[in-house]
């Protein structure tokens, strides 16, 4: 892997990547030679809220196994990835995240249980995407790449220095959606960061036959938007390429795609056998790499860590963890009568009448078909029934 | 909304009622935004933007690159931060790369979020048949958005209210894709152009006694033709909200009636007319004298122009179908 | 096609079904492909290709990459080339990035080309809720294509239909959209698999005197249990086909009944059952006694899973909306 | 403009296209120092079809004035281009052409009359893309990149050599399903030719407003595609260049991005006011760039045309044109029935009820209402109606 003293590209002179991933830090902690890193102390926050995500992480898989989460899908090992980029965005600046960025919510301070609606069950958004600045966690693959490099143009025309950071996987870059992001951020030179997260794998797909190019990053010239190969397991360079990135963006001068080279860990989700396509010597490889202890080795070398601070932090992820395990103990407050509010700004005069079927048929349940007569009532149904 | 009235003296086309709707938002409202391929500088290939880049400046008007989702896409995310992106698909079919973002999103966006997002965002698509154009121009596409829960489906079938009712879709809270009867660009009329008819209602355009005939878009024009030359007396309701459907117009009509026939363009299999003769039925089945007639597209991709008068509902079909309603109320049933 | 007859002694899942249908189309036939996302290596993410990429090789079982689009184009041009792909889309909503693809191309290609070109593509999509899945996971999105002239949609009821239908989709000229009920991927029979069926047929699931209940895919088996629980003697019909719809076998029932009721998982506006409703109002108008009863999911987004009961058809709604049926023949009219 | 010797990129080496066009011809038909040209035969051949091409063009605009053709849009100015990739073609190979490409077709062979069906509008498509292997022209933009992509992978598993080559726009490159065709030609090695001929335009859009980066073919790289630029208006260049992407293609090298820089004299269709939105200088700049005297002057200094093999060609052209002019004058057959033929295998029972209810309709049209209970008999109708 290459070094950099400073990662932000040159975008005059070049919009392609480099052919090895830009690091600060190797696994063993130490530093390229010549690297400019970021501030300790924000090195050491970021260690202290990769090791709570990490915690997050697994206690949200362990909710699963009690059946308290309907699905996980876990960011085990993308720790430099979720934390990193996230800690350097601005208050003003957006997140789009995907399903697999749970961590990233939690490090941009959403509430954990609110994080977990959609897995939970409850609904499909648990938290006020206004309140921290991050948009609805996305399923349909690459399509939320539209809505932050538009919510970024809006941004620029509105004469407000916010900048979005959009994350997709190594898959996500290969729906069109992704492709027209890129687009549109380019002729905009809209204040939008891409951040690929390549962890090999497309649910079971790996890179191999995802894409034949020499690396994700490649695909932003083609957009005239500047892009960056990572090492996305070194939390140090996450963080220096995001802020340079996103100091960039607000600066005016656009775009930026950024692949993270990464790894996942877990299975794509609770639900999925990840031994059925990939070796287990590949997670262990992977495990060596791990991007806490990478951090970890350079601030205890450096003397910014010791057993104390470790033991410090661990203690804060246990005590959030536990949190998070009680409130997720209690049954979340359902209410049908949501179902119908929030379709459409007034409820149309049909979802009233659904609305008050389904109330009747609620009141009425225990009565069963006995009660149907009262329902109909209820329901303002007569001989012609309306919908 | 406040109700605005554009004086307009001599005869103005629906293109051209279109455009002053757009041209009164654009000022009443900064936030709103017109953009899409081709609606800037050339002001759109059926020239309904026509001006709006030279008056508003170009970071309010503009034309984007070529890709329907990324113009929907956008649009969404503009909405998310507070602006009113009025977009064009070029054709009705252009519209289909952008399903996803529509369906996905657009719709569901407030109810994902328990109403915290909102997306304001109006979908002009110009649609339907009846001007020669070729392959993928023509479609009824109405359909598929109709059932997508949380989009309005809207469509004017005159100059007048092609400008209230794309006044109302602007000012809406909630996503509308509006459709615009592409053939009906160039019909004129000197009706006043008012905002104000609420965006959801259906408009008795003729009243009559004996049966309810429904239209929307293209075919509001036809239907007052036929019932100009019908043997009885025709009522014609423009339904104008498609998607949520005007019960309350449409079925205080019918039971006076007793009698409806509802048509449009698109193929008839899952058409439109399908959710309005059922909910008829469903509402007014004891006062009905026979059952809801369609007029509607046949169930074939739209044909070739030196063939699509054979597709198309007209004056004939509606006036055969109105015919056939039972009025003598000898009923023949048939073989089972 | 010939009827082929695999034994299965021991009951098998729909899931299993549908994967010896597609084990059996590639050994028969070297045209066959199979593919899509993950549908390779790991089998599906149901597991309903399981087995499928070892035993005929990756040239004619593989992953894709992760583009919909780009899995319904590229499957169009290898049946240009005289191929028959079978492919998957995930889950129902990520159908949605394929539709311009199905819609402008898949479904026209034939009649454009006047039968020149032929497009025996088969997409499974599995669908529908009650899986607590969340969003984007459980919609049930077969009206977006039945309205689509050119287009087969089907969706089989029971494990045993889900081989049957599919082989005959395999075999199918017509380019089919399979619709598979993932809640029903478990479910068990022992009833032998055999193909031939004919594609575009409702078959009767229990014969009946009272009243005719019509479903179709993860509906059947809720319909046949109401039938089981209900007062009155109900023929549960099967529809299977969606597009096109057999209204032989579905008027005749209603002729002989009198009453009807249809059922699905997706929003009744405009959902599948308005066509349903309104043809055979169309055709039986004067047989039936009440209207033809709908019993949908909700107009509304697919919700959450802890509030998925609320929306999905039951037991109890069906047999609600039987009960409605007009049974004493005293009709109170509503006030218009 | 820079010239090579051999234009096809190295495709281990460099997927990358330079930052000039390539060029074998100056637009005063020099050749460039060291350039190989195509024999002499083929240029000639290429030259002949050129002129007969844009006189085609020019029938067909004039059809349109007549009121022959619906609609049609003009490849005037892109001759080097419509012919001079499709005479790279072998007879096993395909060609997926948009909407703008009926010159491709006639180079192709496809009967005229035949191609302009779609735009008469008695048919969708006029012609059997078997017998020369033309795909129907494709009107939503770059979705036949995928069918090009389809075929060449079908053909690759079938063991043909067949090579597929799709024509694009420079707006069709903007849209996802190029990106997807992209990646999957690079992903699977398949043997398909992109030409993206980027006229200036995408209707009133110019390059500026579509995409920022250095090409359009540096979007090659994103994918693993090799990729070129190229002058569009050098008829040998593009020969030349879609010949070896064609050869590579069939020998196993995998796809090939080409973007043909030309320009589109006329307006978009005969319905479009091109005045809108581009000058008039603008126009006359690429006038003076014309291809087909550029091939005239470099065959006309080599002593390979002289004024008789000019009026020959001429000749040759004008006796198309009017035979032609004379079979469009001639009214299409139109068979109503064929509406319900061909949109499943056999019709279906619904679709046979409304064709015998559309002949009804048309067999008692001069009886207009008063045919009505006669139609409603012959389609079979009684008290309860069937569609
Ligand atoms: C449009 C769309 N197609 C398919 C899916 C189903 N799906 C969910 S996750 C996934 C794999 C995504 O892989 P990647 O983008 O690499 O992200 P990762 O899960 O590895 O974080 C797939 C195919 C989807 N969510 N959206
Ligand atoms: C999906 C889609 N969207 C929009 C259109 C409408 N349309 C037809 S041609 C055109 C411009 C195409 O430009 P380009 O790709 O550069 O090709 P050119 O016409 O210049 O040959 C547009 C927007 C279309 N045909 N398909
Ligand atoms: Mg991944
Ligand atoms: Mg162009």
């Amino acid at each position: 892997m290459s070094t950099v003293a400073t990662p932000r590209p040159n975008l005059t002179r070049d919009l392609l990547p480099g052919d090895e991933p830009l690091q600060l830090l190797a696994p063993s902690g130490e530093t390229a030679p010549g690297a400019v890193l970021p501030a300790d102390d924000a090195l050491l926050d970021l260690y202290r809220r990769m090791v709570l995500g990490r915690r997050f992480d697994a206690q949200a898989t362990a909710l699963t196994k009690q059946g308290r989460l309907a699905v996980y899908p876990s960011s085990h090992g993308q720790e430099a990835c979720e934390v990193g980029a996230v800690v350097a965005l601005g208050e003003q600046d957006w997140l789009f995240p995907t399903y697999r960025d749970c961590m990233a919510l939690i490090a941009r301070g959403v509430d954990p249980v609110e994080t977990l609606s959609l897995l939970r069950g409850d609904w499909h958004l648990g938290y006020d995407p206004y309140e921290h600045r991050v948009a609805p966690q996305c399923t349909p693959l690459a399509t939320n790449t539209l809505h932050a490099v538009g919510l970024a143009r809006a941004a620029a025309i509105k004469g407000e220095d916010t900048v979005a950071l959009v994350f997709l996987g190594d898959g996500g870059t290969s729906e069109g959606d992704a492709h027209e992001a890129l687009n549109f951020a380019g002729v905009w030179k809209a204040p939008v960061v891409f951040l690929v997260q390549n962890n090999g794998y497309a649910i079971s797909v790996p890179m191999s036959k995802q894409n034949a190019a020499p690396s994700l990053a490649h695909k932003g010239i083609g957009y005239g938007v500047a892009s960056m190969l990572i090492d996305g397991n070194d939390p140090a360079m996450v963080y220096a390429a995001v802020q340079s990135a996103v100091a960039a963006a607000r600066a005016g001068e656009g775009p930026t795609l950024i692949e993270a080279r990464t790894y996942r860990i877990e299975a794509h989700t609770n639900a999925d056998d990840a031994t059925r396509y990939r070796s287990q010597d590949e997670v262990l490889a992977w495990l060596a790499r791990d991007p806490i202890d990478r951090l970890d080795r350079y601030l205890t070398a450096r003397g910014l860590l010791d057993a104390g601070g470790r033991d410090q932090a661990a203690a804060e992820a246990e005590a959030f963890a536990s949190s998070l395990r009680d409130r997720m103990n209690l049954d979340p407050e359902l209410d049908p009568a949501a179902l119908f509010e929030h379709v459409y700004a007034e409820p149309t005069p049909a979802l009233q009448r659904q609305a008050a079927r389904l109330a009747a048929e609620l009141d009425f349940a225990p009565l069963e078909h006995a009660g149907e007569a009262a329902q109909r009532a209820a329901a303002g149904q007569s001989g012609d029934a309306g919908r | 909304m406040t109700t605005t009235v554009a004086a307009s003296a001599e005869p103005i086309t629906m293109a051209k009622a279109l455009n002053q709707a757009m041209a009164d938002a654009l000022a009443a409202d900064d936030r709103v935004l017109v953009f899409g391929e081709d609606v800037g500088t050339l002001g759109g290939v059926f020239r309904v933007t026509d001006g709006l880049a030279s008056r508003f400046g170009e970071t309010r008007v503009f034309d984007t690159p070529l890709a329907e989702a990324g113009i929907v896409g956008t649009a969404i995310g503009m909405a998310m931060n507070g602006l009113r992106p009025v977009v064009e698909m070029q054709f009705d079919a252009f519209a289909y790369p952008a399903f996803e973002q529509i369906t996905s999103h657009l719709a569901k966006l407030r109810n994902r979020t328990r109403g915290r997002i909102e997306v304001p965002v109006v979908i002009r698509i110009p649609y339907g048949g009846g001007i020669g154009g070729v392959e993928h121009h023509s479609d009824s596409s109405e359909s598929y958005f109709v059932h997508t829960a949380g989009l309005r489906v809207v469509t004017p079938g005159t100059p007048a209210d092609a400008y209230d009712l794309l006044r109302a879709a602007i000012d809406c809270p909630d996503p509308v894709i509006f459709f615009e009867p592409k053939r009906r660009y160039w019909a004129k009329s000197s009706e006043p152009l008012v905002a104000g008819t609420p965006i959801d209602r259906a408009v008795v355009r003729r009243p009559g006694q004996d049966v309810t005939l429904m239209a929307y878009g293209p075919m509001v024009a036809t239907a007052l033709e036929a019932a100009g030359e019908a043997d009885v007396d025709v009522e014609v309701i423009d339904l104008r909200s498609l998607a949520p459907f005007d019960d309350e117009t449409v079925c205080a009509s019918v039971r006076r009636t007793g009698r409806a026939v509802v048509v449009h363009e698109a193929p008839g299999f899952l058409g439109y007319g399908a959710e309005v003769a059922a909910r008829i039925t469903e509402q007014c089945f004891h006062y009905l004298h026979a059952p809801v007639a369609r007029v509607t597209g046949l169930d074939i991709p739209y044909p070739p122009p030196m063939l699509e008068e054979h597709h198309l509902p007209n004056v004939d079909r509606i006036l055969d179908a109105i015919e056939r309603l039972q009025w003598d109320d000898t009923v023949v049933l048939p073989d089972a």
